[in-house]
């Protein structure tokens, strides 16, 4: 079976956005990231969005069941899942009515007119068959009894009408899959082994693939639908993979031990949308990753506090309620100065909220929310492939400083995947722990480390002579002994808050991450926002103004010298999917005029959104004026 | 280790803190048990640990010259599970209270209990909270009178062995304070490859003075307390009277033992192996059950599991390592 | 309440939300179950109040035409004992799940059994994680494959009911999502005057399809269940088999019936208000014991505690106000 | 037996601050105490200050050991307990060598001779005695064999030597009550009640009272000592009683709930320094209070918001960590817009930290320490009395705006007593709450009510017709069912923070305490440091200083106005105990430069420590800068 396509002229796009939507029950992710391996593998950059249905599998049919899949590639390097999609998949009436606002005008429109039944457009709660009425007039439309034509597809394999009609997504991507030249043969690959067990189920969805395939070949499409081609993306050359940002934290966590020579702990309890760390992880058995699945949030930090200090990386992860259990935890670790990281993959607050959306606002939370004055190392990954970076540089700091570190990511990237350069393992810096060992005369288990670090020693339980006790209690600065002496407190106090602020000189000082010091408008950005803001901030300076962009990975403490930074700018603009969080942070800090833009909505930020927003800003090119949300 | 070991004593195992408990707590006989009891097991200070909640008792890691941590309130089990899954060479001991245990903490002792992670966790049970100055604990009576029930507690108590059982516990004994079996049964449990659990009764002379006169007064104590033994008839400590079972009703009786009386012969014998009779004998109304009232030998410990499918997977996977791993699955060249 | 109640019908506990579980999820069963039983005990709507965690099973309330509060993963007990000890006439529901009751939540439990606050507590047992995609729970077996525990896990399960009794828990019945028992059991928990915890077996065809299929099996099934009534000799439901106790070594046998087998004299005779004996039931080797394993009567309620102790004390201080109080103790004039 | 003082001839004193020292079991919480009421029935002003030794009773004798008790009295309104004390009295080595440091300079020193013996020493870590070595010089001396007096006087009763010995306290009380010229009388009746059932040990301790008394008026005293008296303060005309702290709130919240009209619910887990707040509940149960002694500080949040659900005010206290366990239930209480009451008795912290030390570091654990976008009201209490009248306007707030408030007090101003002002019950003004009864028709959960403040309507469990269902997922801003919009979350996120800022517009506007609005300084305090602060002010602006004092009792939302009246001032001063926590919240919202001055010692800033720092930072009155405290 050959899976060359035809040699037809294609229309050359610089970039495509496709939405793939259908029941929960359909298989639209399993068709999206099949797709996303095709399209990597065909050299386009890209980027991608799934999006679940809330939690529980709905009642099939209805619109909060309908499961979404975006992807954005181009020839060009791209960092977000894109705005408004070009071709929408929709395999029902509800997948429909949910993502029709969204498409392009004069986009393309798929859908199965199969599933257009009289019960599905009532549970979609459509009046009338927007088929039949003139609603869908602006798209260009492709009606595909693909129902049908999937078991037809299939029949020779007797699986009965379930099975048969589960094919239809592979029928719809192996149509796809022709519309942008996309190579069906790793998706052939993938369902052999997939289903090796059961050959005839992976025969009958080939044969729904190939199907689609020559639909797209052969059937006599209407003259609006144009076939696809997007030239590969101008990537710099290496080795390329898909990577989602779970699968990166994990794997960064996994190199950051090995870096620091240490063996990797990982204790959570599973919540969305962090869970897939903890499976992650617990794949990783063969290189000696101990995973624990415990009882709930607290234990499983507290386990990770005391693997930490028996010398393991210790490392816990779960999202925004579960930080939240996590705080009186994480002040002991913070009073006891051990190593510890804890990922928090930001979801929709506050309580249990959107827990299958994203949001950026627990940014609060990871830098002030314990008792105490409880100071930490919090970081922000800006994309999927970074998490990998900043979970290595979250061992590093935990390491090295002997304090706990919060990593930041959110639903967005924990869930979305971009095609990653694999790095040379090899050319990593390693930043291997030594534990004290003696002398035992005059040890004390707070004893500093001469390396300006102002970190304490570790020590591994089972050392000779290094007996110790350590606890929440405060510890007198010299012996570590319990201390309620007042000027004691007061100087640790400080001690551990000039700990963490120490970091800030072992980190990037802050620096544009496009556009030159000084100018109009600075658009400060941190976490999964990276992608947007970027584009957003090129598409306005190709209108000329003087607007830069500066993105955060250090959100605690700030990097140096990002108030003379921020201070060259007219105005400062934070784009946040949050209430204006690090915004207010940096006021209080630097004291300068930052100014909030709030999306909350569990959804990215729009390029679209972001220039327009950037545009009124510099439009009105009035004094500054702190924002109304700021005020008191 | 080093090659020689000199032969430790219990003043190796003392740390220079002065213990800071009330004249008269029952801790110090704890302390002093466990003090006593390390040097016998082999055990060194370098590769002892203790880790406790808050508490009165969880002040004890302090007083010991081993390796230490003073955690939070209720989570110490979890802190040691951590521990001893990464370091399962360190023989990790876990101190709580009533209410670090029992109160905040059930849940975690419940779930250290039934995954059997290899710890000995010594529940000192004083049916009070001490630290914070008295009020009623999981275990105190009903109608205890405490500041926080100035009208006496309505909640009816929990029994400590019990809810050990209940999670499935794999060792469970009972012991108190000044006995002179407590170094055997901490032995017995140290002795247990899994996690052993030792409610010690403990008197703390400030909040909740003689609550165990009945069971630990030298004089009337014995005849309220019931040693089991493996393999031998309940019998009181007295001498006197004994424990039989009506199978019908499947009641217990405390019955007169010698002239007169019922022969040891029809009493109820201990097997500690078997659950059913350890929880008849959790909660008897005239005597106290005490020593190990169960103990299931072959149960697959937590830590080794964890390890064995660590060594199995690295095993199986023969040499990848990092590199290979980022290289799994689709990649491609650009 | 209207003076006129109108006769109330399963329909009218019926929310206008559609119900989200996955096709084939026990968890309809059990909605229809308790939607069913509600007007046959004269509930009405506006006196119930389902109280969830988090989990699909904690999702019920909103699905029930009465007060509902989905709170937050685990905690359910906690807020229905704030709810039921201040307003003692509304008839509290608690649903929970394998994870959200005995994984994060097993500390509420335990505390809220051994209080014996009157609730019905309704514990959806399907050994997993449902809502989270599929985890293994505290009660998976050992062995279970999935996502967290690729190479299967390795905790040993507790057992719902056992977990119960080791709390002192005062009523303890088991079920399973499809029985046409389940109305009944839930009746008998409606009517006991303190907390009441039923276990229900429930399937979840998405991650854990047929885990209880050897007892719930139409056919099969009857052979493994052991459905106890109290005063009767312990028959498994095909009629077949029984539970006979050997006094000496405490355990329980499965023995064939009739012809060339034992009879049913011989067999075991369930006493729910024997404590020994639902504990003896609660994890058997060969069958499921089912029903209610054990009922205390006459033990004192939580809330009706909390209730007397405050008429109590409003009772001897006569009229004593806010005014009085500021004023009590030492005061002086200037 | 006559407690009429002779009539000698007595130095008047504007104020004195006594310090009364012992070890745990000398009973000196009891002695001074005592002292408090007396002196209170003189109608002198007053503030005291109990200095507990950490948690655990340590071995006699030890300095770790040390129980302090300190009291300010005076004839003009006064604030605090006073900074070096005027009298110290040592009842044994240990005691005298932790107080000594404190004492003024030509200070009255009374010590226990009997207590001086070479093992007490010893524990002290004396390696002299002092009262044979020269150390004592500087201080107007008295040493007294109290342990041999007072078993002369109670031989009589033939108590056996320890309980003979532990009635020492009282006799030094008596000796105490002749030279400040108290009245024995309340002091005697209080000990025939509390030992109506061992009038032996009534009558030994009214004994050894009466004996201390006796040796005041016949001994023959050196001529440093002088006989005090403090004539009463001007303190407004009224019936006064002492009150602490806890005791206070435990008030306001009964005064508070009953002024709504409804139930009081309690939950809390014993937790020093709450734990009294919890006690003092309990014994109210006659006025209806439900107090619950949960099994975690979780489960007594939960508790509380079950009661709030069903129609009481639900209130739940705590400290610090138990605050940081509540986090993920709070989030839960502002989802679904119920009441709740969290009061948060501070101590030193991170983690177990200082527990019975005062502390004022839960402040960004208030405001920010929750997932998501959660905002709720925070309060603070500035003295004993004030907790009364904050503990009632919480539950105001609460119930009128269906949010969840924090009430911060700290472990200085619930241990602390002052005489209070009774007020008149009948006078506070009621706001009763009106429950949500219908109609039926077109009822959602979440409709609002028409009075402006957001808040959502509040609905008894057991109204018919009116059933619904409530929890942590978004929902509809109309229907309150479960909604996944985008649109309606930022709206929702929005309206929750909107709601609680409106607050501001329903609390008095910002206003100076002291001073006059513009000037050189202000000092901005909140909650228990309110004394000190009013106080160091007034001496400064004796000196004629443009200095005010701004004390915030709405930490969240700030109160309207403040902005401006920050402005008007050269240097605005932040004085706390934490590492800046207010400072960096105000120049976050305000964007003005406060500058912190951080005592984080476990104990309340001195009035002249605070006296020396507005000095010095007038001093240099060089234009405003930010301090390197706040540097990013
Ligand atoms: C999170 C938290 N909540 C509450 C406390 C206060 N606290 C410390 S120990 C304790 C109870 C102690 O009782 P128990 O465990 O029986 O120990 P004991 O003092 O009796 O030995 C409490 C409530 C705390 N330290 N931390
Ligand atoms: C604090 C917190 N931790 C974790 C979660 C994620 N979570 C939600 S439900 C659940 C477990 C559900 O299992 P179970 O209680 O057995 O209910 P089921 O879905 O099987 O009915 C988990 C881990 C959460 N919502 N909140
Ligand atoms: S309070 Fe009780 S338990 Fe605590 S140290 Fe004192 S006597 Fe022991
Ligand atoms: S995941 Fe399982 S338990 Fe949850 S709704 Fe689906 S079938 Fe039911
Ligand atoms: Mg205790
Ligand atoms: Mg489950």
């Amino acid at each position: 079976m050959s899976t060359a396509t035809k040699d037809v002229k294609r229309e050359e796009l610089e970039s495509v956005v496709i939405r793939f939507a259908g029941d929960s029950g359909d298989g639209m992710q399993l068709t999206g990231s099949q797709f996303t391996s095709a399209t990597a593998m065909m050299g386009n950059d890209l980027a991608t969005f799934p999006d679940f249905p809330a939690e529980i599998r709905a009642p099939a049919g209805t619109t909060y069941g309908v499961s979404g899949f975006q992807i954005h590639f181009a020839d060009h390097d791209i960092l977000t899942p894109g705005d408004a999609p070009d071709v929408l998949v929709a395999m029902n009436p509800a997948a429909l009515k949910v993502n029709l606002p969204t498409l392009k005008k004069g986009g393309l429109l798929i859908v199965n007119t199969d599933a257009f039944t009289k019960n599905n457009l009532k549970k979609a709660g459509y009046e009338s068959n927007p088929l039949e009425d003139d609603s869908l007039a602006p798209y260009r439309l492709l009606a595909l009894e693909i129902t049908r034509m999937t078991r037809a597809a299939v029949t020779e394999f007797n699986l009965g009408a379930k099975a048969a009609d589960r094919s239809k997504n592979m029928w719809t991507l192996g149509l796809m899959f022709w519309l942008f030249g996309r190579d069906r043969q790793p998706t052939v690959d993938w369902l052999k082994k997939k289903f090796a067990k059961k050959p005839e189920i992976a025969e009958a969805n080939i044969a729904a693939l190939n199907a689609g395939h020559i639909y797209g070949e052969t059937a006599e499409l209407p003259s609006t639908v144009g076939v696809y081609q997007v030239p590969s993306a101008d990537l710099p050359p290496g080795t390329y993979r898909n990577i989602d940002g779970n699968q990166a934290t994990a794997w960064g966590l996994v190199a950051g031990a090995q870096l620091a020579g240490l063996p990797l702990f990982y204790g959570s309890y599973p919540i969305t949308p962090a869970s897939s760390l903890l499976h992650n992880l617990a794949k990783l058995k063969h290189l000696g990753v101990v995973t624990f699945q415990a009882e709930d949030e607290i234990a499983a930090v507290c386990a990770a506090i005391g693997a930490s200090f028996g010398g393991s990386v210790g490392v816990t992860g779960t999202s925004g309620p579960g930080v939240a259990l996590k705080g009186e935890a994480i002040g002991l670790a913070i009073a006891t100065e051990l190593p510890l990281v804890i990922c928090d993959v930001q979801r929709g607050g506050p309580s249990t909220g959107l827990p299958t959306k994203t949001e950026q606002s627990d940014l609060f939370q990871a830098v002030y929310g314990r008792n105490g004055d409880a100071p930490l190392v919090v970081l922000a990954a800006a994309t999927p492939g970074d998490c990998f970076y900043m979970a290595i540089e979250a061992v590093r700091l935990a390491t090295k400083y002997m304090t706990p570190v919060m990593l930041l990511t959110d639903g967005y990237i924990a869930n979305g995947a971009e095609p990653w350069p694999i790095p040379d393992v090899s050319k990593l810096e390693p930043f291997p722990v030594k534990f004290h060992e003696g002398p035992s005369e005059g040890f004390q288990p707070f004893l500093r480390r001469d390396d300006g670090t102002h970190a304490r020693v570790w020590v591994k339980p089972g050392t000779p002579g290094l007996e110790h006790r350590i606890g929440g209690l405060e510890k007198a600065a010299d012996s570590g002994n319990i201390s309620y002496d007042p000027d004691n407190h007061h100087a640790m106090t400080k001690l551990r808050a000039e700990k963490v602020r120490g970091v800030a000189d072992d980190v990037p000082a802050a620096s544009l991450d496009q556009g030159e010091a000084g100018g109009e408008l600075l658009v400060v950005g941190w976490g999964s926002t990276y992608g947007s803001i970027k584009q957003a901030v090129e598409r306005v300076r190709k209108g000329g103004r003087k607007v830069a962009h500066l993105h955060l990975r250090n959100i605690w403490p700030l990097p140096n010298g990002l108030k003379e930074l921020l201070e060259g700018f007219d105005q400062v603009m934070v784009p946040e999917m949050n209430d204006g969080q690090l915004a207010r942070l940096l006021r209080g800090e630097l004291l300068v005029d930052a100014v909030p833009f709030s999306k909350i909505a569990g959804q990215p930020f729009r390029i679209s959104e972001l220039v327009t927003e950037i545009e009124r800003r510099l439009g009105d090119a009035a004094p500054r004026e702190s924002s109304p949300e700021v005020r008191a | 280790m080093t090659e020689n070991p000199r032969k430790l004593t219990r003043k190796d195992f003392a740390s220079d803190q002065e213990v800071r408990w009330c004249p008269g707590c029952g801790d110090y006989a704890i302390l002093a048990a466990i003090q006593r009891t390390l040097p016998k097991l082999g055990a060194t200070t370098e590769n002892t640990v203790f880790v406790s909640g808050i508490g009165c008792s969880s002040r004890f890691p302090y007083y010991m010259n081993t390796y230490g941590f003073h955690t939070i309130h209720g989570r110490a089990p979890t802190f040691a599970t951590g521990l001893k899954i990464t370091r399962p060479e360190l023989d990790v001991w876990v101190i709580t209270g009533d209410g670090d245990g029992l109160s905040i903490g059930g849940n975690h002792l419940l779930h250290v209990l039934r995954r059997n992670v290899n710890l000995q966790i010594i529940l000192f049970n004083n049916q009070i909270y001490g630290l914070t100055k008295g009020q009623y604990s999981p275990t105190s009576d009903v109608g205890q009178v405490s500041p926080s029930t100035p009208l006496g507690s309505i909640d009816q108590p929990v029994v400590p062995v019990r809810v050990a059982l209940g999670a499935n516990a794999k060792f469970v004994a009972r012991g108190y304070d000044v006995s002179k079996k407590l170094p055997e049964l901490l032995e017995q449990a140290h002795a247990f490859p899994g996690a052993a659990l030792v409610e010690v009764l403990q008197n703390c002379p400030v909040f909740n003075d003689g609550v165990f006169d009945l069971i630990t007064d030298r004089k009337k104590g014995p005849q309220h307390q019931l040693w089991v033994e493996h393999g031998k008839p309940m019998i009181t400590a007295d001498g006197k009277k004994g424990l039989r079972l009506d199978p019908k009703t499947m009641q217990l009786e405390l019955v007169e033992l010698g002239e007169g009386g019922v022969s040891e012969d029809e009493l109820f014998v201990h097997d500690e192996t078997n659950r059913s009779i350890a929880w008849m004998l959790s909660d008897l109304p005239e005597v106290k059950a005490l020593g190990v009232l169960y103990r299931e030998p072959d149960a697959p410990v937590y830590d080794d599991g964890v390890r064995a499918q660590v060594e199995m997977a690295q095993e199986k996977a023969g040499g990848s390592d990092l590199a290979a791993l980022l290289r799994s699955g689709h990649t491609w060249e650009v």
